[in-house]
C-alpha cells in the first residue's frame, strides 16, 4: 500500500531519535576540545627526533645520514649535515644534523621516514594540533621543536618503543661485548708486550701486537 | 475614505499604465498584478469581502501566476528592442475613449446611479451561497460547463502538441547520439547477461556465463 | 493618574489573556482618546502575535536542528549558550550582519522587492486564526478565503525571487516552486471544504466552535479529524501543506543537491534572513489552519482539561504538527518535481474530491437512528475514501512500472 | 554485430552546439546549465555542462581536471615505495584498495609473493574498504535524493567503527599507507581481530535497519527504477568495471576472475541487477556489503599467524628488474589497476593508474539523455565517482 | 579460461588480416606480460578481429596508456681518417647514433564473455615532434574515449578517428604535454613558499629584474 514505506522509515528514525538519548552505541559524538578520544597506540601524525638521556641536543639519535630526505614522498623534510663528529649512543663519532626541518604544511604524515631510518631515530608523534597562525614561520618545526625524549615515545607508543629499546640495547650490547673484546684483546697484547719487553729475551713479535681486528 | 480611495485608484491605474507601457514583460506581468490588488482593495472598500479575496485568491494567486508562468515559457523575458507603442496607437486611444464614453453614458443614465444606496450592504458568505445555489443557480451550471469545456479543450491541443514535440524531441536526441538502440530502453530493461549472449553468440557458442539463477526476493 | 490607569489597563489586559476571558484590551483602551484607539488596538493584536511567532520561529529552528540531529543520532547545535539554546541569536546576528550581495545583472528593485512581499502576506495569514477562547485578531466572515488569498499571494513573490536572481537554478527553482504550489493548493483548498461544507460557515471562529463538543462523558472531542472524511481531509491537508510551505519532501524548489538553493541561492543576509523566516511563518499558518479546521482549534482533547487556558491547547498542537513536519524531513528523500506534479493531479486531486462526496454523505447520514450508527457511519466513510486510496495508490506507482525486484547471484 | 551499431557512428554523437545559448537567458527552448565545479552534489569539483528542455537533459558533457595533480608524473619522479602514500590519495575512501592495487602491481614486476598471513590481512582490510566506500556511497546516493542527511550519517556513523579499525592498525584513518611490496607494513595489534568482529558482526545489523528506513520507501522507489538505465552491451563496451557492471547483469568480478590474493578460498556470490539502473545500483551494492560481510566472517575466523613480509622485499634501494606488469583488483568502485614500467633505476619509468571512477563515467551522458536535472544528480551519485581518483 | 599464446593470436591475426605484421615485444621481469606491436595501418582492423573472434572476444578494453621514449642516444667509437696539422692521421672519434624517440599507446585488453586476458597490445607513432598519429581505437572499444583523450592531452599523441578528441585533464589552451619526459615544469606557478623550497629559488630568479650571472 502506498504509504508503507514511508511509515516503516519514520519509526525507525523514531527510534533512532529515542535512540540517541538512551543509547551510547548510536550517539558516538564526542566533544571534540572537552573530551577527546585517547590516541590509538599505532596512531601517526606528524614525526619527531628522539633523543637518548636528558640533553636533546646531545642525546639526538639522528646522524645526519639524509635518507629519510631522499624517501620522503612530499619531500618535506631539510637536513644540514654537520662538519664535525659528535659520539653516538654507541660511543661512535657520528655526524649529527646541524639544521633538521620538517613542513608541517607539506608533511602528509605517512611514516615512511621512519620506517627507512636505520638508526631508530625519527618516530611518528600522535599529537595533532599542530595549528599555528604563522603560516610560514610557524609551520616550519627545527630540530629543538623536533625533539621529544625516549622517554615521551615510550609514553606514546609502548609497545613500538619497547621492541626498539629492546633492539637499540642488543645492539649496544654487542658494540660493548665488541669493544670490551676489543679492549681486552687489546689489553692482553699490551700485556703480553709488557711481558714480553719485561723479558729481556726476544724481540716482541709485531704479528702478536695487531689488534684482533 | 476620500483619501483611500484616492490613493488605490491612483496606484492601480498607475500600474495599468505600467502593465502597457514597461519593456520588460515580466515587470509588466508583475505591474499587472499590482493592478489586480488595487482592485481587490477597492472591492474590499466597499465591504465586498467576499468578491475581495475571491479577486486576491483568482487575480494575483492564478491569472498573474499564469501570465509569468507563460511569459517564462513563451519568451525570453528580455526587454522587447522595437518600441511598445504600436503604430496604430492613434486609433486604439480612440477606440479607448469611444469605448469609455459609451460606458459613461450607461452607466450614469441607468437606473443604478440614480437609486441611492443601502446603508451597509453586508451579504454574508452564507447569503452569496444561498443566491447562487438558487436564484442564480443556472448561470453558475452554464458557467461551469462552459469552463470544464474550456478545459477539456485546451487539454486536448495541449496533449496533441506534446506528442509531437516529444517525438521531435526524441529524434533529436536520438540523432545527436547515435545509439539506435538507446532510443528503446523498455526493451533493454529486461535485457541481461543471457539476452546479450542470445544477441552476440549467434556466431560463436561463447557467452557470457549464465550464473546460477537464483533468486532472492528483496524489496518491491 | 493616566499612568496608573495604563498599567492597570495593561495589566488587566494581560491578566484576562492569560485567563481566557473577553475583551482583554478595554480597560486598556479607555485610557487613551478615542480618535486614537483604534490604532492603539491594532498594535496591541500585532505586536504580540508578531513577537509570539518570531520567538516560535527562532526555537522551531533550533528544535529542527536539534531534533534532525538526534533524529540522526547527532547532538546538534549545542555550543551557544546551555543546550545551545541561544543558537538562533547567534544564527540572527550572522544574518545581520553579513553583506547584502545583488548579483550584478539582478533586477536590482524585484530582487529587493521579493522577500517584502513574501514576508507581508504570510504574516497577514496570522490575522484569521482564532489562538483562543477570546483571542482572535480578526473574526471574519470570509476567514478562511482570507487565509487562502494571502497565501496564494506568495507565489508570485517567489517568482520575483527567481526570475529577478538571473541565476539558471534560481530561475529552474522558481519556475518549480509555481508549479508546485499551484497544484497543491487546490488539493489543500478542497480538502479544507469538506470542513467548510460540514461546518456551513468560512469563517474560523464558528468552525472551532462547532468541534467544542464531546462524546462519551468528556473523553472524545468532536474534532472533525476523528471522523472518516476529516481524517483523510486532514492527512491531505497535511500533505497539501507540506508541499505549500516548501518542506521536504516537497522541498523541489530549494532542492539542495540539484538546485544549490533554487530561487534562494542569491539571496544572503537580511533578505534571506526573511525568506527564511516566511517560510517557516508560513508553515506556522498552514499548520495553525489545520489545527483550527481539523484538531479543533484551541480546545482540549477532554472535557475536563478545558480549565487549562485555550492558547496553551492551540499552540500545543500547532508544535506538535511543526515536530511531524521536522519527524518528516528527517525520513523522506525528495520527490521527482513530475512526480510531484503527478502525485497532486492524479492522487490528491481525486482524492480530495472524492473526500467531498464522502463528507456529503457523513451530512445526509447524520439521521440515522438505528443502533451502531454511529459506527456503521464510520465504516461506511471509511470505506468510501479507504478503497479508492488503495486503489489509486497502487495506480500510481504501477504506472512507473515499479516492481518487485529479485537479484540473481553468481558463484 | 552489435558493438558496431553501437560506436560504429560516433561522430554524429558530438554535434557541437551554438554557442549563443550560454548567456544565462532561456532562449524559450534550451538551458544551458554548468553544474559545477562549485555544486552541493558532484562530489567534488566537477562539472557537467548540461543542456535542458525545460528539466529534461538533451545533452551533457562531463568536464574534468579541477583536482589534476599528476600523480603519475610525481610517481615517476619518486621511488616506488614513496608513491605508496599516494596511492591513498587517488580514491580517498579506499585507501588500503589502493595500497594493495599498486602493492599487487610491484610484486608482479618485481616476481614477490607476500605471505599467507599478509594475504589475509589483506582480504580483510580490503573488504572493510569495500564496507567503507559502498556505505558511503549509499549514504551520499541519498543525500542527493534530498533525504536530508539522515541516511548519511547512519552510514557515517558504522563507517567510523571501520575507520577506527583502521587507525589502530595503521596509524591513520583514511590515509592508510598500509600495506607493502611483498606483505603489509605491521602486524595487527593486540585484540584488534576481536575488536573486527564486533564491528563486522554489528554489519548486520546496521544493513537490516538501512533497508528498512528506506529501501521499501515509495519515494527513493519512484525516484530510482527505470532511472539512467545502462544496457549491458554498452557497459561492457564501454569499460564500466565493479558494481555498475553488475546492476547491468554482467557477471564479471575479478576478484572470481584473476582469483588474486587468496580470494579463491573463499566463499561469496556475486550479486546481479537485471535492469542496470539507479535502484539496481544501489541495491547490487547493499548485496555486496552483506557478501563482504561474509567474506570478512571466513577471513577473520581462519586467519593464520605467521609472517607478514615477504623476507625478499627491500625497504630501502628497491629496483625492481627492467619490464613492465599490469596488476588490477576489484576495488569497491570497479576495477583499479596499475600499470608499471621499470628501467632498472629506483623511480619507476612509468607509472599509471587505471581510474574505474573516470571511465564509469565514459556513460554518464548517454544514461543522463532524455532525463530530469534531479536524476542527473542522482545517477551521478550512483556512478560512484571520488574526484581524488577521476582528475589524480 | 587460457588465453591462447602470443604466437598463436599473432599468427592468427597474420592470417586473418593480410598485411598486418604484429610484433611480439619481450618481457623479461617477473611478470612476464609480453605485449604486440601493431602497425598503425591495420590496428583498427585487428583491434575488431581481436574483439570479434570467437575464440578471444576481448570485448573489454580496460586500460588504455600512452608511454614516452625519448630519443636514445648510443654512443660508439668510430675510427675517422682526420686531417689534422697538415697530416691526415686515423683518429678514434666518439661518435653518437641516435634512435629516435616515439610515443606509445598501450591497450590492455580481457575477455569478460570468456573471463580471460589480459592481451597487451601497443601501437607506436613514428616520432615525438610531428609524426604523432596513431589510428583511435575507440569506435572499436568505447571504453578507451577518455583514456584516449588522457593520452592526447598528457602526451601530445593524436588518435586519428577519436569522436572528440579534446583535453580532458589540462584546461583548453594550455600549450604542453606534461607527462613528456622531457617535459620542463614552469617555475612562476602559484607555490606555497616554504624556506627549502627549491620552487621558490627557481622563481626568484625567474622574477628577478637582473637575472643572476
Amino acid at each position: 500500500m502506498l504509504g508503507e514505506g514511508i511509515i516503516k522509515g519514520m519509526v525507525e528514525t523514531a527510534r533512532n531519535f529515542v535512540g540517541s538519548y538512551s543509547d551510547p552505541e548510536r550517539l558516538t559524538t564526542v566533544e571534540y576540545p572537552e573530551d577527546k578520544i585517547p590516541a590509538k597506540e599505532n596512531a601517526r601524525n606528524f614525526p619527531f627526533l628522539v633523543y637518548d638521556g636528558d640533553d636533546a641536543a646531545r642525546g639526538l639519535r639522528c646522524v645526519a645520514c639524509q635518507i629519510c630526505e631522499k624517501e620522503c614522498p612530499p619531500k618535506c623534510i631539510y637536513i644540514v649535515k654537520s662538519k664535525d663528529k659528535k659520539p653516538d649512543y654507541i660511543g661512535k663519532p657520528q655526524f649529527y644534523p646541524a639544521v633538521f626541518d620538517i613542513d608541517v604544511s607539506v608533511c602528509m604524515s605517512c611514516q615512511i621516514c621512519v620506517e627507512v631510518c636505520p638508526f631508530e631515530a625519527i618516530k611518528m608523534d600522535t599529537e595533532f594540533e599542530l595549528s599555528n597562525p604563522d603560516r610560514f614561520g610557524g609551520l616550519l618545526q627545527d630540530k629543538h621543536r623536533l625533539a621529544k625524549s625516549n622517554e615521551y615515545y615510550h609514553k606514546i607508543h609502548e609497545t613500538e618503543a619497547a621492541e626498539v629499546d629492546a633492539r637499540l640495547a642488543a645492539e649496544k650490547a654487542k658494540a660493548e661485548a665488541k669493544a670490551r673484546a676489543d679492549a681486552e684483546a687489546k689489553a692482553a697484547a699490551a700485556a703480553k708486550a709488557a711481558t714480553a719487553a719485561a723479558t729481556p729475551k726476544p724481540a716482541p713479535n709485531p704479528t702478536t701486537v695487531a689488534p684482533a681486528k | 475614505m476620500q483619501a483611500a480611495f484616492a490613493i488605490i485608484a491612483a496606484l492601480t491605474l498607475v500600474s495599468a499604465i505600467a502593465a502597457m507601457s514597461l519593456r520588460n514583460l515580466v515587470h509588466c506581468a508583475l505591474c499587472l498584478a499590482v493592478a489586480f490588488a488595487g482592485l481587490a482593495a477597492m472591492y474590499l472598500q466597499l465591504d465586498a469581502q467576499f468578491v475581495g479575496f475571491a479577486q486576491v485568491l483568482v487575480y494575483i494567486g492564478a491569472v498573474a501566476i499564469l501570465v509569468v508562468f507563460a511569459i517564462l515559457l513563451t519568451r525570453s523575458g528580455q526587454p522587447v528592442p522595437h518600441s511598445v507603442v504600436s503604430r496604430s496607437w492613434i486609433a486604439g486611444v480612440a477606440i479607448a475613449v469611444l469605448v469609455f464614453c459609451v460606458l459613461t453614458r450607461v452607466i450614469l443614465s441607468s437606473s443604478v446611479s440614480q437609486r441611492s444606496l443601502p446603508a451597509k450592504p453586508s451579504p454574508t458568505v452564507r447569503e452569496i451561497g444561498n443566491q447562487l445555489m438558487t436564484w442564480y443557480v443556472l448561470p453558475l451550471q452554464v458557467i461551469g460547463l462552459l469552463l470544464t469545456a474550456a478545459t477539456i479543450g485546451a487539454v486536448i491541443i495541449a496533449m496533441n502538441e506534446r506528442k509531437s514535440a516529444g517525438g521531435d524531441h526524441r529524434v533529436t536526441a536520438d540523432q545527436g547520439h547515435g545509439h539506435g538502440h538507446l532510443a528503446a530502453p523498455t526493451g533493454l530493461n529486461e535485457g541481461n547477461a543471457t539476452s546479450i549472449a542470445s544477441e552476440t553468440g549467434s556466431e560463436s557458442p561463447a557467452h557470457y556465463p549464465q550464473p546460477e539463477r537464483e533468486r532472492e526476493v528483496l524489496a518491491k | 493618574m493616566i499612568i496608573g490607569e495604563f498599567f492597570r489597563g495593561l495589566f488587566l489586559m494581560i491578566w484576562r489573556v492569560a485567563t481566557d476571558q473577553p475583551e482583554a484590551k478595554a480597560d486598556l483602551l479607555a485610557v487613551f482618546p478615542p480618535s486614537a484607539r483604534p490604532v492603539i488596538s491594532a498594535v496591541l493584536t500585532v505586536s504580540p502575535i508578531i513577537g509570539i511567532f518570531a520567538t516560535l520561529f527562532a526555537l522551531t529552528t533550533l528544535l529542527e536542528r536539534k531534533g534532525l540531529g538526534r533524529i540522526q543520532n547527532r547532538l546538534g547545535p549545542n555550543r551557544v549558550g546551555p543546550f545551545g539554546i541561544l543558537q538562533p541569536v547567534a544564527d540572527g546576528l550572522k544574518m545581520l550582519t553579513k553583506e547584502d550581495i545583488i548579483p550584478r545583472s539582478a533586477d536590482a528593485l524585484v530582487h529587493f522587492l521579493a522577500p517584502v512581499v513574501l514576508a507581508v502576506p504570510t504574516i497577514l495569514a496570522f490575522a484569521v486564526l482564532p489562538y483562543g477562547r477570546n483571542l482572535v485578531p480578526v473574526d471574519m466572515d470570509a476567514g478562511i478565503l482570507f487565509f487562502f488569498a494571502v497565501g496564494a499571494s506568495t507565489e508570485l513573490a517567489i517568482f520575483m525571487a527567481g526570475w529577478s536572481s538571473r541565476n539558471k537554478y534560481s530561475l529552474l527553482g522558481a519556475m518549480r516552486a509555481i508549479a508546485q504550489m499551484i497544484s497543491y493548493e487546490i488539493p489543500l483548498i478542497i480538502s479544507s471544504v469538506s470542513v467548510i461544507m460540514i461546518a456551513g460557515s468560512l469563517s474560523p471562529v464558528e468552525i472551532i466552535a462547532q468541534q467544542g463538543r464531546y462524546l462519551a462523558g468528556g473523553f472524545v472531542p468532536h474534532w472533525f479529524v476523528l471522523t472518516p472524511w476529516g481524517l483523510a481531509g486532514f492527512i491531505m491537508f497535511l500533505i497539501a501543506s507540506l508541499a505549500e510551505s516548501n518542506r521536504s519532501p516537497f522541498d523541489i524548489p530549494e532542492a539542495e543537491s540539484e538546485l544549490i538553493a533554487g530561487h534562494l541561492t542569491e539571496y544572503s543576509g537580511f533578505k534571506y534572513a526573511l525568506f527564511f523566516m516566511a517560510e517557516y511563518f508560513g508553515m506556522f499558518a498552514v499548520s495553525g489552519l489545520a489545527v483550527t479546521l481539523f484538531l479543533g482549534g484551541w480546545h482540549a482533547p477532554f472535557e475536563f482539561l478545558e480549565i487549562v487556558p485555550s492558547y496553551v491547547w492551540f499552540f500545543a498542537k500547532l508544535m506538535g504538527l511543526v515536530c511531524l513536519f521536522i519527524w518528516v524531513r528527517g525520513t523522506v528523500p525528495r520527490l521527482r518535481v513530475d512526480q510531484l506534479l503527478n502525485f497532486a493531479w492524479k492522487f490528491m486531486l481525486p482524492l480530495s474530491l472524492l473526500n467531498l462526496v464522502v463528507a456529503a454523505v457523513w451530512h445526509f447520514t447524520a439521521a440515522w437512528e438505528f443502533p451502531g450508527a454511529g459506527l456503521g457511519r464510520w465504516l461506511l466513510g471509511a470505506v468510501m475514501i479507504g478503497v479508492p486510496y488503495v486503489w489509486l495508490g497502487r495506480a500510481l506507482s504501477g504506472s512507473k512500472k515499479i516492481t518487485q525486484r529479485t537479484y540473481r547471484f553468481a558463484d | 554485430m552489435f558493438m558496431e551499431t553501437a560506436i560504429d557512428t560516433p561522430e554524429s554523437k558530438y554535434e557541437i552546439l551554438p554557442k549563443t545559448l550560454s548567456n544565462g537567458e532561456m532562449d524559450g527552448e534550451l538551458l544551458e546549465v554548468a553544474m559545477g565545479p562549485q555544486h552541493p552534489s558532484t562530489h567534488g569539483v566537477f562539472r557537467m555542462d548540461v543542456v535542458l528542455d525545460g528539466e529534461k537533459v538533451v545533452k551533457l558533457k562531463p568536464v574534468f581536471g579541477y583536482l589534476h595533480r599528476n600523480h603519475e608524473k610525481i610517481a615517476e619522479n619518486t621511488t616506488y615505495l614513496a608513491s605508496m602514500p599516494y596511492t591513498d590519495r587517488l580514491d580517498y575512501l579506499c585507501s588500503m584498495t589502493n595500497n594493495w592495487a599498486y602493492a599487487l602491481s610491484v610484486e608482479k614486476l618485481a616476481g614477490l609473493q607476500p605471505p599467507e598471513r599478509a594475504e589475509y590481512i589483506r582480504i580483510i582490510t580490503g573488504e572493510l574498504t569495500r564496507l567503507v566506500n559502498h556505505t558511503c556511497l549509499v549514504g551520499f546516493l541519498l543525500q542527493d535524493m534530498g533525504a536530508l542527511g539522515t541516511p548519511l550519517m547512519y552510514a557515517f556513523r558504522e563507517r567510523e567503527m571501520i575507520l577506527d579499525l583502521f587507525e589502530s592498525l595503521s596509524g591513520s584513518r583514511m590515509m592508510c599507507n598500509y600495506m607493502r611490496f611483498g606483505g603489509c607494513r605491521v602486524d595487527l595489534p593486540a585484540g584488534w581481530l576481536e575488536q573486527a568482529k564486533r564491528a563486522v558482526d554489528s554489519y548486520s545489523g546496521f544493513l537490516d535497519e538501512f533497508e528498512k528506513l528506506l529501501t521499501e520507501n515509495e519515494i527513493l522507489v519512484a525516484r530510482t527504477q527505470g532511472i539512467g538505465v545502462l544496457p549491458p552491451d554498452l557497459a561492457v563496451n564501454a569499460s564500466i568495471t565493479g558494481p555498475m557492471l553488475r546492476a547491468s547483469g554482467v557477471n564479471y568480478d575479478i576478484r572470481k576472475v584473476d582469483k588474486y590474493g587468496i580470494y579463491d578460498r573463499f566463499e561469496f556470490r556475486v550479486p546481479l541487477g537485471d535492469h542496470g539502473d539507479v535502484y539496481d545500483r544501489y541495491m547490487i551494492r547493499l548485496l555486496e556489503m552483506r557478501e563482504s560481510v561474509k567474506i570478512l566472517n571466513q577471513a577473520l575466523r581462519d586467519i593464520p599467524a605467521g609472517p607478514i613480509v615477504d623476507p625478499k622485499a627491500k625497504l630501502r634501494g628497491f629496483r625492481p628488474k627492467v619490464g613492465e606488469a599490469y596488476g588490477r583488483i576489484e576495488g569497491p568502485k570497479g576495477e583499479l589497476g596499475f600499470y608499471l614500467i621499470s628501467d632498472g633505476t629506483p623511480n619507476p619509468y612509468r607509472y599509471r593508474v587505471r581510474p574505474p571512477s573516470l571511465i564509469n563515467l565514459t556513460v554518464l551522458e548517454d544514461m543522463c539523455l532524455g532525463q530530469d536535472v534531479a536524476d542527473v544528480v542522482i545517477i551521478l551519485g550512483s556512478v560512484d565517482i571520488v574526484l581524488g581518483e577521476v582528475d589524480r | 579460461m587460457v588465453m591462447e599464446t602470443l604466437e598463436q593470436i599473432k599468427a592468427r591475426i597474420e592470417n586473418a588480416i593480410s598485411g598486418a605484421k604484429p610484433e611480439i615485444i619481450p618481457n623479461e621481469s617477473p611478470s612476464a606480460q609480453r605485449s604486440l606491436l601493431l602497425d598503425p595501418a591495420h590496428a583498427v582492423e585487428v583491434a575488431k578481429f581481436l574483439r570479434d573472434d570467437s575464440q578471444l572476444r576481448l570485448d573489454y578494453c580496460s586500460n588504455v596508456t600512452g608511454v614516452d621514449w625519448l630519443d636514445l642516444i648510443i654512443k660508439e667509437k668510430v675510427k675517422v681518417k682526420k686531417v689534422v696539422e697538415g697530416v691526415e692521421k686515423e683518429v678514434e672519434e666518439p661518435v653518437e647514433r641516435k634512435r629516435p624517440g616515439y610515443l606509445e599507446a598501450v591497450y590492455h585488453l580481457y575477455s569478460m564473455a570468456l573471463k580471460h586476458g589480459p592481451l597487451i597490445i601497443r601501437l607506436r607513432t613514428e616520432n615525438r615532434a610531428d609524426k604523432n598519429h596513431v589510428p583511435s581505437l575507440t569506435p572499436v572499444w568505447r571504453g578507451a574515449e577518455f583514456q584516449e583523450r588522457e593520452i592526447y592531452d598528457l602526451y601530445g599523441i593524436i588518435f586519428d578517428g577519436h569522436p572528440d578528441l579534446r583535453r580532458i585533464l589540462m584546461w583548453e589552451g594550455f600549450a604542453d604535454h606534461p607527462m613528456r619526459k622531457d617535459y620542463v615544469e614552469p617555475d612562476d606557478y602559484e607555490y606555497e613558499p616554504t624556506p627549502h623550497d627549491e620552487v621558490l629559488e627557481k622563481t626568484k630568479q625567474h622574477h628577478s629584474p637582473e637575472p643572476k650571472p
